[in-house]
């Protein structure tokens, strides 16, 4: 049950619209109903070929030799394509905005780095006849030691991943393997806490499962065009992306999409399209590449696992006053699109509350499992699960009802955020008060009466002052061994588990932020 | 044997659109001869109702029904460029954009209906059904079907509008994080009531409230449609979803909807929303989004409610039964808390 | 590939093709007959997307081997309007908003009509067994139930 | 090499067919045409058998003989073989049921398979059909040998019919409602004299590779009263001769762990 609460707010809008607010029916329903809505597969052409890929069983090894000889013998093959067919056969989704290097084989060469990586594409007359070719593609492999878990990737001596980034994380402005952030002083927060809370949080990965597995439709069109039917969630990001794996003009492609049968962030990839566009072009017929449900499941790309570690340093009366993250992205053997959800992770820190310290290390680590990519709340959920629970124990911690404690250190308008942006048009305060009335949950009348648009600015809407040059350790303990202090903070261990980045070199006055995160516009060049 | 129940809640924010900005998008809109209009766009309706919400923008920006509007999406012929559906960016960034493409073709309109009425442009108002008439005098009227007539076939203009919306780009500070990351944000606060069984760890969703602060809720059906399906989401994630159940150990993966858990329709529990409304001041008639953050309020706000019933953290997702048991045999039994 | 004749009445409608071996119903549908009303979402049986009738029997069209709906009755989701009218579920789920990616929506639609067509007077209990086969990632279920309800409630109205 | 889909009349000429390894019989189709869908190019025949004894029910007394093609639905509409309803209605959702049969819920590996559990519990006996003809032979050793014996199918399986109601109960734990796999899947059958259980014969699914028997539980249970007392040593002794497996839906641990507890519930008729 919906309800609107009109009340709150009311004087900052203007309700008396014909259109805007009404509960009008949605422009797809009668088409869904009727089952008459067209999706990517709903497409039917005419001599239409099936596209397979045969995947890695191994979680990383390198490939030694690929046998294609009775694979090629195989009935109703019209083609089989390998890495080398693919005209630029590595890429990063993001480079098309100019994030990130290239680093990722639309079919494996040399290497396979997660269980599932596609390695060969066999085109058939048949599904039936492209799954029996694939099974007689021979492939020579040379297992090579594996690791799976963040923290053992990022110590000294790792197996290296992926190549292209040898520590095993991203890199960041050219120098850095984390995005960083530093507002205030955090030692100088917790040396005044009267309590210290240190917690360790983890989400483990999540598959989009969409009722619609990913898919294209490849064929080729008059004058020599291509046209794709895709399910892709952003068609230009997918045509741009094809066009820079096939290294043809981006009008050489029409794609036609715009009615998914769900996506969640999962469709966004442009897994299949490179190969299906490839297999019309290398067999003048069009071509179907359709994920199965179970590669879908264990070998397309999900929200990727996130391990969080929170310090935070509390006063009596329920005011947090520092709070120091380590984050660590599981990026699986890719970059995707980790990298970004890495800084909307420290954009988001420390969350919807003022807080005047506030320190976090951010990291986008690389593992040997499938690439994990967007979904719902990219960066952002499992950082607020995190927060959202050390909320809980704070409050429990001090004596103070949840609800209250997350009232009395909401951001408000006017206030600093750590990211030292102002915050504006806030609302926390107001949908904590209507929960707690929604779902009969007292609070005191004070708590009632607080507002997003008083008592705002004045001390909580300064850049605080920097801590002195050192590097505050945040200590990453085993699951299992949460820690309270309920005095002062231990003193931070001696050796950092990361050596200390080098310094920023000097940059020349006019050039923007070294390595800035920045966007071209999506049909830019590349710019390094 | 004991079944336990406890209440939880969580609070947070959501940023509207794609990090750091950057992320730009294009409609554009045109009347055909008989004042019906098409909004050509290439984003990508998913189910979460991109088609809808922008056809009842163009039609309010433009002054008629919804009726009037139809959105056509998701051809690269025929759309113009848009980033694409993610990141809580579909209502505002490309609501704006057909927002302004409407406006230029209202424009337009207004200017053919003025000589067709043969008055100043600034005295015509549009009544929102269809006709365009002199501000207090109802009767000096033309159809917008008129209009459309006479400026293709008399006046020789066209009825029609382009329209992009970008938020400049942010840089990042390297040594301070120091960036621009969204122009507005969406708000939420949810109360999770569970029910633990402490001999076998099984969690029982008993009901939700909450409350959603989503700027301008554009079409309530819809947004209902958002919060009521991320809310059963959020469930998912909270004590059901993994490809790996035994992470970081990849192995035992699941293969196919069996295997995959989700809450079924048996395992829905009563949700009661709020809605509230602060316009985002730079979004579409206000509105931010709500597709993204419905499902994140439910996990922490499940996991603390389980704290509340037996006493135990869970402080990793998915929360299994096996967890819960495991931390209460840890615990040496389960410990209610006091009652909210 | 040999291929085997199969003839079988498709909505009504008395429809004969050619089917490969092994085939399962799902393609024979889409590929031969060209209704695009059963969706594949999985081929596993896992679903509900490629739900269909046979003979008023709910089936998954993607594990059913084709030529074994010789001589039988099947009905898509492409049949459930009676010329412009749409059938009473189909409002239903309009009414409700049950539907937001539609995907599910035509297996969801056969599902639900297996139920009422047998159990006029539903109870919620037993609406939630009849699509408890089917996968739904977008509405939670909730919309999907309430309509299935208000179609059977709408249904005994017209018989009253 | 393309599928080829065979029919015939009778199990001897079906036998016959299925000496051919890359042969498949096909029940309800639930496993064989998943596995073409999934690319399984082991398969390239499909042995079908249009005999319709396979689809009948026959009883006579308390013995009662359902054909492996007798699907789950056919069993929720007969009210004889209303003791099987409650574990019939928990497997796949209606449109599982309308195909699923019998004889492959024999088939179905753990942790599928919670009809399989039902009918060892009943101890029934299942006519196997293969090269050397058919036999009979109790269900717990077709279940030890079914994946040695490739080309063999299921004719009928045969049980008694529980005295009442009581006699007979079923519980299936899954993490989906209505409708999910087994964490695990308990079935008992029991007959009480004089209140004092006598020769209880427990069975579970998912707790091995195939349904098992709970040896150690039902000892534990013979002679004993139906109370909190009187089924402590069977829960103590429940996952006694276990053997689950890791996997998506569930650990071994955990399934060690909860099975004496939902014994316990199944056994004093308690919920949840």
């Amino acid at each position: 049950m919906l309800e609107l609460r009109k009340d709150i707010f009311a004087d900052e809008r203007d309700d008396n619209l014909k259109e805007i607010g009404k509960p009008t029916q949605r422009q797809d329903m009668l088409g869904h109903v009727t089952a008459t809505s067209v999706y990517f597969n709903d497409h039917k052409l005419q001599g239409m070929l099936h596209l397979k890929v045969l995947r890695s069983p191994h979680s990383h090894a390198r490939i030694r030799r690929i046998d294609l000889s009775e694979a090629e013998r195989s009935p109703g093959v019209r083609r089989i394509i390998r890495g080398a067919d693919v005209p630029r056969n590595l890429n990063t989704l993001l480079s098309l905005i100019n994030f990130g290097k290239d680093d990722e084989p639309t079919l494996a060469v040399d290497k396979v780095r997660y269980k599932g990586e596609p390695i060969v594409a066999v085109v058939a007359e048949s599904q039936r006849e492209a799954f029996e070719a694939l099974a007689k593609i021979r492939v020579d492999y040379e297992p090579l030691p594996t690791v799976f878990d963040v923290e053992e990737a990022m110590k000294p001596g790792a197996p290296v991943i992926n190549e292209t980034y040898p520590k095993n994380t991203f890199t960041y402005h050219d120098i850095y393997d984390h995005q960083k952030i530093r507002f205030g002083d955090v030692e100088r927060g917790f040396a005044a806490a009267d309590h210290i809370l240190e917690q360790r949080y983890q989400m483990s990965p999540i598959e989009h499962a969409p009722t619609e597995t990913n898919g294209s439709i490849a064929a080729p069109d008059t004058n020599g065009r291509y046209v794709v039917y895709t399910s892709t969630q952003a068609l230009f990001f997918s045509l741009d992306t094809c066009a820079k794996i096939l290294d043809v003009p981006s009008n050489k492609l029409h794609f036609i999409g715009g009615t998914v049968g769900g996506g969640f962030g999962g469709k966004v990839d442009t897994v299949t399209e490179p190969l299906a566009i490839l297999g019309a072009m290398l067999t003048g017929r069009p071509v179907r590449y359709m994920i199965g449900r179970e590669e879908e499941m264990l070998y397309c790309a999900p929200r990727g696992a996130e391990r969080i570690f929170i310090k935070d340093g509390v006063s009596r009366d329920g005011r947090i006053l520092a709070r120091q993250f380590r984050c660590l992205f599981d990026s699986g053997a890719y970059t995707r699109l980790s990298s970004y959800a890495v800084v909307k992770c420290a954009a988001h820190l420390p969350g919807p509350y003022t807080i005047p310290n506030v320190y976090a290390e951010v990291y986008c680590v690389f593992t040997n499992r499938v690439p994990a990519t967007a979904m719902r709340g990219f960066g952002v959920t499992a950082v607020d699960f995190a927060i959202e629970c050390q909320m809980d124990k704070l409050a429990d911690l001090v004596g103070m009802d949840p609800m209250e404690f997350r009232l009395v250190n909401a951001y408000r308008d006017g206030d600093m955020k750590a990211h030292r942006r102002e915050a504006k048009n806030t609302a926390l305060i107001e949908c904590v008060q209507v929960a707690a009335e929604k779902a009969k949950w007292r609070i005191r009348d004070d708590f009632k009466r607080m507002s997003s648009l008083k008592d705002v600015g004045a001390p909580r809407a300064v850049v605080p002052a920097p801590a002195p040059a050192r590097e505050a350790i945040l200590v990453s303990r085993p699951a299992g061994q949460q820690r309270t202090v309920y005095d002062r903070p231990a003193p931070p261990s001696p050796e950092p588990i990361r050596p200390p980045p080098p310094p920023p070199p000097a940059q020349p006055a006019a050039a923007p932020s070294h390595g800035a995160i920045r966007f071209s516009s999506v049909f830019g060049g590349r710019r390094r | 044997m004991a079944k336990l129940r406890g209440r939880g809640m969580s609070s947070m924010n959501y940023p509207i659109g794609m990090n750091l900005g950057g992320d730009p998008s294009q409609a554009l809109v045109h009347s055909n001869p008989s004042g019906k209009f098409t909004v050509s766009l290439s984003s990508i309706d998913l189910g979460q109702g991109m088609k809808s919400v922008t056809r009842q923008i163009c039609a309010e920006t433009l002054g008629v029904p919804v009726e009037d509007v139809y959105v056509d999406t998701a051809d690269s012929d025929t759309g113009p460029h848009c980033m694409g559906s993610f990141a809580s960016r579909g209502t505002h960034r490309v609501g704006n954009a057909v927002m302004a493409a409407a406006r230029e073709a209202r424009g337009v309109m207004m200017e053919a209906a003025a000589e067709e009425l043969e008055v100043n442009v600034a005295d015509l108002e549009t009544d929102g059904r269809g006709n365009i008439h002199v501000k207090g005098a109802p009767h000096r009227s033309i159809s917008t079907k008129d209009v459309a007539i006479a400026a293709q076939f008399r006046q020789g203009r066209t009825i029609s509008g382009r329209g992009i919306f970008l938020v400049p780009l942010s840089d990042v500070d390297p040594e301070t994080g120091e960036m621009s990351p969204a122009t507005c944000y969406a708000h939420a606060c949810l109360v999770a009531e569970v029910e633990v069984d402490d001999e076998t760890g099984e969690v029982a969703m008993v009901r939700m409230d909450s409350a959603y602060e989503l700027g301008r809720a554009l079409n309530p059906r819809l947004v209902e449609q958002q919060l009521v399906g991320g809310a059963w989401m959020g469930i998912s994630h909270a004590l059901y979803e993994t490809p790996e159940p035994y992470y970081p150990d990849p192995s035992h993966g699941p293969r196919d909807f069996v295997e995959y858990l989700m809450p079924g329709p048996g395992d829905i529990c009563p949700h009661d929303i709020s809605v509230l409304e602060r316009p985002a001041p730079d979004g579409p008639f206000g509105a931010k989004g709500p597709g993204e953050m419905c499902a994140n309020p439910v996990m922490p706000a499940i996991a603390n409610a389980i704290f509340n019933a037996v006493g135990v953290r869970m402080d990793e997702l998915p929360i299994t039964p096996e967890k819960v048991l495991r931390a209460i045999k840890a615990q040496g039994g389960a410990r209610p808390q006091a009652r909210r | 590939m040999a291929k085997t004749p199969v003839q079988f009445r498709h909505n009504g409608r008395e429809v004969a093709i050619f089917v490969d071996g092994g085939m399962n119903l799902l393609s024979a549908l889409r590929d031969e007959i060209g209704d695009h009303s059963p969706k594949f979402g999985c081929g596993q049986g896992g679903c509900g997307a490629c739900t269909v009738l046979i003979d008023g029997e709910p089936v998954l069209s993607c594990i059913t081997l084709a030529e074994t709906v010789a001589g039988k009755s099947i009905e898509t989701a492409d049949g459930l309007k009676t010329g412009p009218e749409l059938h009473p579920l189909q409002a239903a789920f309009m009414d409700n908003f049950a539907a937001q990616c539609g995907y599910c929506t035509p297996g969801m639609l056969m599902a639900a009509k297996a139920l009422i067509d047998r159990n006029p007077d539903p109870s919620r209990v037993e609406v939630v067994d009849a699509i408890s086969g089917n996968i739904c990632r977008c509405t939670g279920y909730e919309p999907i139930i309430n309509a299935v309800l208000a179609a059977a409630a709408r249904r005994g109205e017209r018989r009253a | 090499m393309p599928v080829t889909v065979k029919t015939f009349a009778t199990p001897t000429e079906a036998a016959a067919a299925l000496s051919d390894r890359s042969a498949r019989y096909i029940g309800g189709g639930t496993l064989v045409m998943r596995a073409l869908n999934e690319g399984d190019v082991s398969i390239s025949t499909i042995v079908r058998l249009e005999d319709r004894a396979l689809t009948q029910i026959r009883a006579s007394g308390a013995r009662i003989t359902i054909g492996a093609g007798v699907t789950l639905s056919q069993i929720l509409r007969e009210r004889e073989l209303s003791f099987l309803h409650a574990p019939a209605r928990l497997i796949g959702g209606p449109a599982v049921r309308t195909t699923a049969t019998v004889g492959g819920n024999l088939f179905a590996p753990a942790p599928y398979g919670d009809l399989a559990v039902a009918l060892l519990a009943l101890e029934a006996t299942v006519s196997v059909m293969s090269g050397y003809g058919a036999r009979d032979m109790a269900l717990e050793e077709f279940l030890a040998s079914r994946d040695r014996s490739p080309g063999a199918f299921v004719l009928s399986v045969t049980c008694d019919r529980p005295s009442s109601p009581e006699a007979f109960r079923f519980r299936k734990v899954a993490r989906v409602k209505p409708k999910g796999v087994s964490v695990l899947s308990i079935a008992v059958s029991l007959s009480a004299v004089g209140g004092r259980v006598s020769g209880p014969r427990i069975a579970y699914g998912a707790m091995a590779p195939t349904a098992i028997r709970a040896k150690a539980a039902e000892r534990a249970l013979e002679g004993k009263t139906l109370d909190e007392a009187g089924v402590a040593a069977a829960v103590a002794a429940a996952a006694e001769g276990t053997s689950p497996a890791n996997d998506a839906i569930a650990s071994a641990w955990y399934r060690r762990e909860v099975v004496g507890v939902h014994l316990r519930r199944l056994l004093l008729g308690q919920d949840g």
